[in-house]
């Protein structure tokens, strides 16, 4: 078995080097398709081994070598595929799959072709890495590692501007997150003596409650950053400048959802501290509304999908706090696949118009692209939740979750984030597809995305619809690790009246999305219209000015200051004051040198004018000698 | 009254302390050299009236050798001077300040 | 052979030096390459030799000098000194083999083989004097190098970087001085001998004004906030090679002094200013970071970069457990590894347009890819990304001193988050965006000599971020006895329960006794 | 009535005196030479010299060995003492002397040379040190002081330069001043103890523990005024950077060696019984003298253009460095006096001569002094082997180990440790670091600066020939591998200062 697990981790980076070899030189097809390949196989293995875990239940644990050995710590590369990281990986391997082929075609005529699948294979391997470490360090190890893969493909396009600041902007903002993690382990490591999950964890329920509030408040933050919850969220919508099939993967499927697998993975550290749990949940439902109000507006679709994406990421983590992992997990391995069939699909589209992705320059598109029409519109039927597409039975057991954890509250506010989802969600796929066909104002010529690549997406379209019927093999299967709590709802009314309402509270959303949207006088807003003037609307489309809040609060006030501290402290006072101590002497030597005048009678001066001092000195001290007894009489006359 | 050490004494201080004043005066180098010429022979009287206070020669014989030694600086400082005066036909110390800071 | 291997290890290449004024100007480099490949042979002998499991000195010698007053010729290597050496010997080869073409070459590297002699011997030293010695020597070389081949401000920067480092040094001597005369009043008998020494339990008010003066000398040479005004200067004005060598290896003198004497002699002085030295540390941390942020010379930047990685280290010297100083130590390697590289690239591009001024280039990335590749990785090598060599030290250093203060080390690991921030804009101003100034259009890619120099470089920075224990073995073997002995030395009650008791017995014998 | 004197001889033991003696009667063997057949070449002299010196030297190993064996001598009715200090002092005396005297042979022709007065009158200077030691009779110390300085006053007229003349005047009418100081000094001792001898004035001044204190310290300070002429302490220090301008660089260097350690030797005998029979003043004094005179000195010294001047002021700044010495009057703190003053003897002479050889025979176009720091700019390309040498005397001189004076400065230091002054020792070793600059401004013109003067060549050996290489090459030797000699002489020296009984 270590054989295919090998095999799953070290493809990728094989498939990476393999492209990486072909950097400098211009691009190849090979370059791009022997990487697809290996992750072909990596799929394959990691299949075998869902297989396993599936059948047999057991879990395969290797220990590759030592890393980091000193005083009593100990950290190996150890790898561990149980039913948490072989869904992660199952994930990971598939979605990247589809997405290498895609990206053979999309990046077709990109002169940096080698150069992207070289980082997009980097990236799968460090996620790999990522979710099967059976520790915190070569967690983080994976953590940085998808870091600096997004890095590199946000920035793919380095020249530019936006697209190299976007990228800075998400790996600063990670690091900051990445701090917390980094102080959680060091917690952790201090606490238990050990960085291993097992070790850890079986040490957690000893210690104090404060201890592990701290370690998870610290771990979370980790997360918060990777899964770009509130206030850490602004980068992942700039993360959109990079190529589509990047965000696909990278910023819908796999790596934003590693902080959701983080908490999950330390299920028993949270479980252990409910008030963390809750305030996750919280922030989860926050994250969950709050970026679904600012998609409802927006006018580009990529940045669309990723606030749904953030928001989607809210309802993992809702069920993650009020501790239903498994439904956690289920909804991220569900969302992966619908959200990246989205993505691509938007892909398609930015092809076909060539890079606009204003959606009101578009309409009627679904003539032309048919394909990509009718995958899109079940993704987006999916990720409203409608019976019986995957995002229901993963969506709608989050609501129920919070319903039976009696967090009504919660509760509401996901309902109705799944209203807003369902609207947004058609409004894009409106503009898009139906109604009059703006584009040819602006001359546009689209035309449908190449077949192969309509055909990779498919295994993801298909996954998208039936998903939801795995729901309860999956939960026998991960139920192993995780704890196994049923959500149901035992009044059937009840149950019922939920999960209709919800039903058809989405379907009327959807239909005020369409009657809107597919209307004929739908022109390309120009800042004239009422709702473009209303308060709200500016709000929401400056995404509550929390960039332009970040950009005048922190990142100038930064600058600044990093200059006051360099022109002013650190020369000005720092150095000024070192050499003015040797200033000082030097200028003391000009001063006094006139004191060798040259002048002989000067000089004798000076010699006798010593004598006398020093003599004068002496009367001084010989009287006071002699008369001691009486200065100390005087002295003590005067109280000294 | 008669006169005993400490006048001595006293003339030797009050000469010494002229000569210093000399010596930090005068700008003509001869006039130099007789300043310290007084210093030294201030000495002198003392050493002699002491070495008789204590009627030991010690003190006189030191005397001897100050004014033997005044006598051969004495021919130093006159050849040293009668070349500067060759040189440039004035012994006024403010000539002299070439090297200076 | 292998009894005197480290007299040989240092005084082999100012033989060499010495030689060299008669080799030919013209094949003075070809000299130079062949002897600073021995000398580094010889050092990686020394490793192959060396006992991974003796935690005391190896390859001892001792030679009389002025037996009356103490001082004598002792040298030998443990697993504390025993890489920072090799690297030494590994720097001046590539640095003598990547060496462009420079006016008169030949005394340039007679001078760098001058300061190999010195820097082997400040590391293998364990005589107070000796050491202080090649401490001192060490001074002129690198003057020398500054101010003969360095930029337009070169003499200001070479006399400022000489006076600062020996008056703070004199100080040193002052405190050394005073240890040996303790040593006296307590045996009778004047020794200089640092493994005399640390049998020497002093009272805490003496080890508090010793651990001062000492402190001046180590910290200048560090250098430490805000002792560290010296070191824009000599970095920015130094030719590239000098500044790869006082980077790479000057630099750590000062932090390896700290652990050779200040911890192991002043144990509870060492815990009573800790708390201070974290702090100057943090503030070397995060200001010379934003410093750096602020630069608009690339040759700046990672100066001050390296100011801001060298409270790191010492962060991690004075956390006082293993995991913090074995943490350090490394970190010592592998900042001399990633800096010496970085200077090493600043060198290339600046051969090149002979500016380093950022705002002078931009979208390097598409004319010099090889280039932006291997700057991208030590980049982030710099940042301290796992698996490059930077990250094991950093994190065990941190790790370390989380023990001793939470809140400190929270503020200390800003340093990966502003790190980040200079470094990537400073990659971002030269690498991204369009070509804009004509002379960029077209630069040469780097080429074979240079490759010489960093090929080496980046493969260690991946190798022992993957695999440190090579050097993780023996460093820890070595700490682990110091902190033992610190444990025993200490008097106070707060030293006793901060510096771990491993319950170890020492043994200091060297190896040749051992067995 | 005068009885008949009957000594006899042996009680006088004139051994005592013969080091004194030999130089004296080669002085006027030299005369008497010129007075049959003048015009001899000045080689014929150098040599004469350097024999009689030698001699001198073989007498003093004799010495040596008398006092090892029976320890401190009295000889000529108890006038002579030959004690550790007057033995140790001598051998540098002669020594240094020896060194000095082949920097004659020089390649131009100088004026002064070519008199055999010049030689006879060194000789007698000689004599005049070795007196000045070997005594501690406060007549015999005036004697010999004055000869020795006359003889001086002389030696610095003979270079016949506008400027030597300036210097021998200036030195002589201070020197003048100073015989007055030195005379009073010794008058009011005479009167408050009856004697000249120091031995005897300590002994009856701690028969009556200093009763009238106030006279005691006015002789204090007349003897302090004059010695701090003689040592160059600030304020008394005028003189130094002007004679050392207006000489030849040779004898400035000699003169920065060989009168101080004949006044540091007087000084030790006279001070140090006072210091430890507890006369704060004078220690406090001291302590001031000290530090100004070093720091001071150091300030003057950065702010000169010219080399020789420069080094002037270091001399100064180094004899008070070793002016501490006697404030803190330990065992091993006199001993690094002797050692301080041996290893700096090697350095500095090395470094004048180093001036020397680099003389022309006028003052270089365009140029104030002789050897302005422009001169040397840019030496390391013209010659190289020059300028590295020059470079390792400055280093020395700084105190950079491992070259001769950084131990000297060390043991110095270490004794003002030991003997509880932790603030002056701080202050010694910060005084390094400010001097440290001006002798690296110096390296700075030779390596790192272009050549500003375009000088023909070797611009830096006009004055070579083969003797004052060879005194070079001594004296670099000598710097460099001074560690190696160390121990023996630290033993030596410490054994002949302790058995003295300082």
């Amino acid at each position: 078995m270590e054989l295919f697990l090998y095999t799953a981790l070290f493809a990728p980076l094989v498939g990476s080097l393999f492209a990486a070899l072909f950097g400098a030189s211009p691009r190849t097809k090979i370059a791009g398709i022997v990487p697809s390949i290996l992750l072909g196989v990596s799929l394959i293995s990691s299949t075998v081994l869902l297989v396993l875990v599936l059948i047999t239940g057991h879990t395969v644990h290797v220990e590759m070598m030592t890393w980091m050995a000193t005083g009593d710590l100990y950290i190996p590369f150890g790898f561990i595929v149980d039913q948490v990281s072989v869904t992660m990986m199952m994930v990971v391997t598939l979605v990247s799959t589809v997405v290498h082929v895609y990206a053979i075609g999309y990046m077709n005529h990109d002169k940096g072709f080698n150069r992207f699948f070289a980082w997009l294979s980097a990236f799968v391997f460090s996620m790999m890495v990522l979710v099967m470490s059976d520790n915190f360090a070569g967690l983080f190890i994976g953590w940085e590692g998808v870091g600096l893969c997004s890095w590199g493909l946000i920035g793919f396009w380095y020249h530019k501007e936006s697209a190299t600041w976007a990228a800075n902007e998400a790996f600063i903002m990670n690091r900051i997150a990445d701090l917390g993690m980094l102080i959680g382990i060091f917690l952790i490591y201090w606490n238990t003596g050990t960085l291993q999950y097992d070790g850890a964890f079986a040490a957690m329920p000893a210690l104090t409650p404060e201890t592990l509030t701290w370690i998870g408040i610290f771990l979370f933050i980790g997360a918060m950053g990777k899964s770009a919850q509130f206030p850490l969220h602004t980068w992942l919508a700039d993360a959109m400048e990079g190529p589509t099939p990047v965000s696909a993967l990278i910023h819908a499927a796999t790596m934003v959802t590693a902080g959701v697998y983080l908490v999950v993975r330390s299920n028993e550290l949270y479980s252990l501290i409910p008030h963390v749990g809750l305030f996750i949940a919280s922030l989860g439902a926050f994250v969950a509304i709050f970026a679904a109000s600012m998609a409802l507006v927006n006018r580009d679709i990529k940045r669309v999908i990723a606030y749904s994406t953030l928001s989607q990421l809210g309802y993992m983590f809702v069920a993650a706090g009020l501790g239903a992992y498994w439904v956690a997990l289920f909804h991220l391995m569900a969302h992966a696949f619908f959200k990246a069939l989205l993505f691509l699909g938007a892909g398609n589209v930015m092809h076909a118009m060539d890079s606009e992705l204003d959606p009101f320059k578009m309409g009627g598109l679904g003539k032309t692209m048919k394909g990509t029409m009718i995958m899109m519109t079940l993704a987006s039927v999916a990720l409203a939740g409608i019976y019986p597409l995957a995002g229901f039975f993963s969506k709608d057991l989050i609501l129920e979750v919070a319903m039976i954890e009696h967090h009504y509250i919660i509760y509401s506010v996901l309902l109705f984030t799944a209203g807003l989802t369902a609207f947004y969600s058609f409004r894009i796929v409106a503009l898009i597809f139906h109604g009059e066909e703006r584009y040819k104002l602006f001359g546009f010529h689209p035309h449908e995305a190449y077949k192969f690549m309509l055909v990779a997406m498919s295994p993801l379209l298909f996954l998208a619809v039936i998903a939801g019927s795995f729901k309860m093999t999956y939960f026998e299967m991960v139920t192993y690790i995780l704890p196994a709590t049923e959500y149901h709802v035992h009044n059937p009314a009840i149950y019922w009246i939920m999960t209709i309402g919800t039903q058809i509270f989405v379907i009327i959303s959807i239909y005020y999305a369409y009657k809107i949207y597919m209307s004929r006088d739908i022109k390309v807003p120009d800042g004239t219209s009422k709702m473009e003037k209303s308060f709200a609307y500016k709000l929401l489309i400056n995404q509550y000015y929390i960039p332009y809040f970040y950009e005048e609060c922190f990142v100038k006030p930064y600058r600044e200051l990093s200059t006051l501290c360099w022109t002013k402290i650190d020369q000005k006072i720092v150095d000024a004051s070192v050499d003015g101590i040797a200033k000082a002497f030097y200028a003391t030597g000009e001063n006094t040198r006139a004191m060798q005048s040259g002048n002989l009678s000067t000089m004798l001066k000076w010699m006798v004018a010593g004598t006398v001092a020093l003599l004068s000195l002496a009367v001084v001290f010989g009287l006071a000698a002699r008369y001691s007894g009486e200065i100390k009489v005087i002295l003590s006359g005067l109280g000294v | 009254m008669e006169i005993g050490l400490n006048h001595y004494l006293v003339l030797s201080t009050i000469l010494f302390s002229i000569g210093l004043v000399g010596v930090m005066r005068r700008k003509n180098l001869l006039m130099l050299f007789f300043a310290t010429e007084i210093l030294l022979n201030s000495v002198n009287i003392s050493f002699a009236a002491i070495s008789h206070y204590y009627g030991d020669l010690t003190g006189q014989m030191f005397a001897f050798f100050v004014i033997a030694i005044a006598a051969s600086e004495v021919a130093v400082g006159l050849g040293l001077l009668i070349v500067w005066h060759k040189k440039h036909n004035s012994i006024d110390l403010d000539t002299m300040s070439m090297m200076r800071g | 052979m292998l009894d005197n291997i480290l007299s040989i290890l240092i005084f082999f290449p100012a033989l060499a030096a010495v030689l060299g004024f008669i080799v030919n100007k013209e094949s003075i480099r070809a000299y130079g390459v062949v002897v600073a490949i021995i000398e580094f042979s010889l050092a990686l002998l020394l490793w192959f030799f060396f006992d991974n499991n003796v935690s005391g000195m190896q390859f001892m010698e001792t030679i009389a000098l002025v037996p009356t007053f103490g001082i004598n010729y002792i040298v030998g290597v443990d697993g504390i000194s025993l890489f920072i050496v090799i690297l030494a010997a590994f720097f001046t080869m590539i640095g003598i083999a990547s060496l462009g073409d420079t006016k008169d070459i030949k005394n340039m590297i007679i001078t760098l083989l001058f300061l190999q002699m010195t820097m082997v011997g400040v590391f293998v030293a364990l005589d107070a004097i000796v050491f202080y010695v090649f401490w001192e020597l060490s001074l002129v070389p690198m003057l020398y190098i500054i101010g003969a081949w360095g930029g337009p401000l070169r003499i200001y920067a070479s006399v400022k970087f000489f006076l600062y480092t020996f008056t703070g040094s004199l100080v040193m001597l002052v405190g050394m001085l005073f240890m040996a005369y303790f040593y006296y009043q307590a045996t009778g008998q004047w020794s200089f001998a640092i493994l005399d020494w640390y049998r020497l339990i002093l009272p805490e008010s003496f080890q508090l004004w010793l651990f001062v003066a000492f402190f001046f000398g180590f910290a200048i040479k560090v250098p430490m906030f805000p002792f560290h005004t010296w070191l824009p200067y000599a970095h920015g004005q130094a030719p590239t090679i000098g500044s790869v060598i006082l980077a790479a290896i000057l630099l750590k003198m000062g932090t390896y002094a700290f652990i050779r004497f200040s911890l192991p002699l002043f144990p509870d002085a060492s815990t009573y200013f800790m708390f201070p030295i974290a702090i100057l540390a943090i503030i070397m941390i995060i200001y010379t970071a934003m410093v750096a942020y602020a630069q608009k010379d690339i040759k700046q930047v990672v100066a001050y970069s390296s100011v801001s990685h060298m409270g790191v280290i010492i962060l991690g010297t004075f956390a006082l457990n293993v995991e913090g100083i074995s943490g350090s130590i490394f970190l010592m390697i592998a900042h001399g590894v990633v800096s010496g590289a970085l200077f090493f690239l600043v060198g290339v591009i600046y051969d090149r347009r002979h500016t380093k001024m950022m705002d002078q280039f931009g979208g390097l990335a598409s004319v010099m890819p090889k280039f932006a590749t291997i700057f991208g990785i030590m980049m982030m090598a710099s940042v301290g990304l796992p698996l490059t060599i930077n990250f094991v030290g950093e994190f065990l250093s941190l790790l370390g001193f989380y023990q001793q203060s939470h809140i400190l080390t929270l503020l200390a690991g800003m340093a990966i988050i502003v790190g980040a921030i200079y470094m990537l804009s400073a990659y971002k101003k030269m690498f991204f965006g369009e070509v804009t100034i004509e002379e960029n259009k077209n630069l040469p890619d780097v080429n074979k000599r240079e490759l010489i120099a960093l090929v080496p470089l980046v493969i260690i920075t991946i190798w022992l971020g993957i695999y440190p224990k090579p050097l993780l073995g023996p460093i820890n073997t070595s700490v682990e006895a110091v902190v033992q002995l610190m444990h025993e030395k200490s008097i106070t009650e707060e030293a006793k329960q901060r510096i771990p008791n491993l319950d170890i017995l020492i043994n200091r014998t060297s190896a040749k006794e051992a067995n | 009535m005068l009885s008949p004197i009957n000594v006899s001889i042996e009680s006088l033991n004139l051994m005592t005196l013969a080091p004194m003696l030999i130089p004296i009667v080669g002085a006027l063997l030299i005369l008497v030479i010129d007075l049959f057949k003048s015009g001899q070449d000045k080689s014929m002299y150098v040599m004469l010299s350097l024999l009689i010196l030698g001699i001198d030297f073989i007498f003093l190993l004799e010495a040596a060995g008398i006092f090892e064996k029976n320890g401190t001598v009295m000889g000529v009715f108890d006038v002579m003492l030959i004690d550790g200090l007057a033995i140790l002092s001598q051998f540098i005396i002669v020594s240094a002397s020896m060194l000095f005297i082949p920097l004659a042979l020089t390649q131009k022709r100088f004026h002064e040379f070519s008199y055999p007065e010049f030689f006879a009158l060194f000789l007698f200077m000689i004599a005049g040190f070795q007196f000045m030691v070997a005594t501690d009779n406060l007549i015999l110390i005036f004697v010999g002081l004055e000869t020795a300085s006359l003889a001086l006053y002389t030696l610095i007229a003979m270079h016949n330069r506008d400027k030597s003349f300036e210097a021998a005047v200036k030195y002589f009418t201070m020197g003048a001043l100073a015989a007055g100081f030195y005379s009073f000094g010794s008058m009011v001792f005479y009167a408050l103890t009856g004697s000249i001898e120091i031995n005897q004035i300590a002994a009856v001044l701690e028969a009556n523990n200093f009763a009238d204190i106030g006279f005691v310290l006015i002789g204090v300070v007349f003897m302090l005024a004059s010695f701090g002429f003689k040592l160059s302490m600030v304020p008394f220090h005028t003189w130094t950077p002007d004679v050392y301008e207006g000489s030849s660089a040779a004898l400035a260097g000699y003169m920065s060696i060989v009168p101080k350690i004949a006044a540091f030797v007087v000084a030790m005998r006279l001070f140090e019984f006072l210091i430890h029979s507890g006369v704060v003043w004078l220690e406090v004094i001291l302590y001031i003298g000290v530090v100004v005179t070093m720091t001071m000195a150091n300030i003057w010294a950065l702010v000169q253009s010219d080399v020789k001047r420069m080094l002037a002021y270091s001399s100064i700044s180094h004899a008070g460095f070793v002016m501490a010495a006697i404030l803190i009057g330990t065992t091993q703190s006199n001993s690094a006096l002797f050692l301080y003053w041996i290893l700096f003897s090697f350095t500095n002479l090395g470094s004048f001569s180093m001036l020397w050889i680099s003389r022309q025979k006028n003052l270089p176009a365009g140029q104030s002094s002789d050897h302005s720091y422009n001169k040397f700019a840019g030496l390391v390309k013209t010659s190289p082997v020059a300028a590295s040498i020059m470079a390792l005397f400055m280093l020395s001189l700084a105190g950079l180990p491992p070259f001769a004076l950084f131990w000297g400065k060390m043991y110095m230091i270490s004794s003002a440790v030991t003997g509880g002054y932790t603030v002056l020792a701080l202050i010694m070793a910060l005084n390094s670091a400010i001097a440290g600059y001006y002798y690296l401004k110096l390296i700075v013109y030779m390596f790192m600066k272009d050549p500003i003067i375009n000088h023909s060549g070797n611009i830096s050996m006009v004055n070579a020939t083969l003797s004052l290489k060879t005194i070079i090459g001594i004296a670099a030797v000598g710097t460099i591998f001074a560690v190696l000699a160390l121990n023996s002489l630290l033993e030596f020296v410490t054994a002949f200062v302790y058995n003295s009984g300082y």
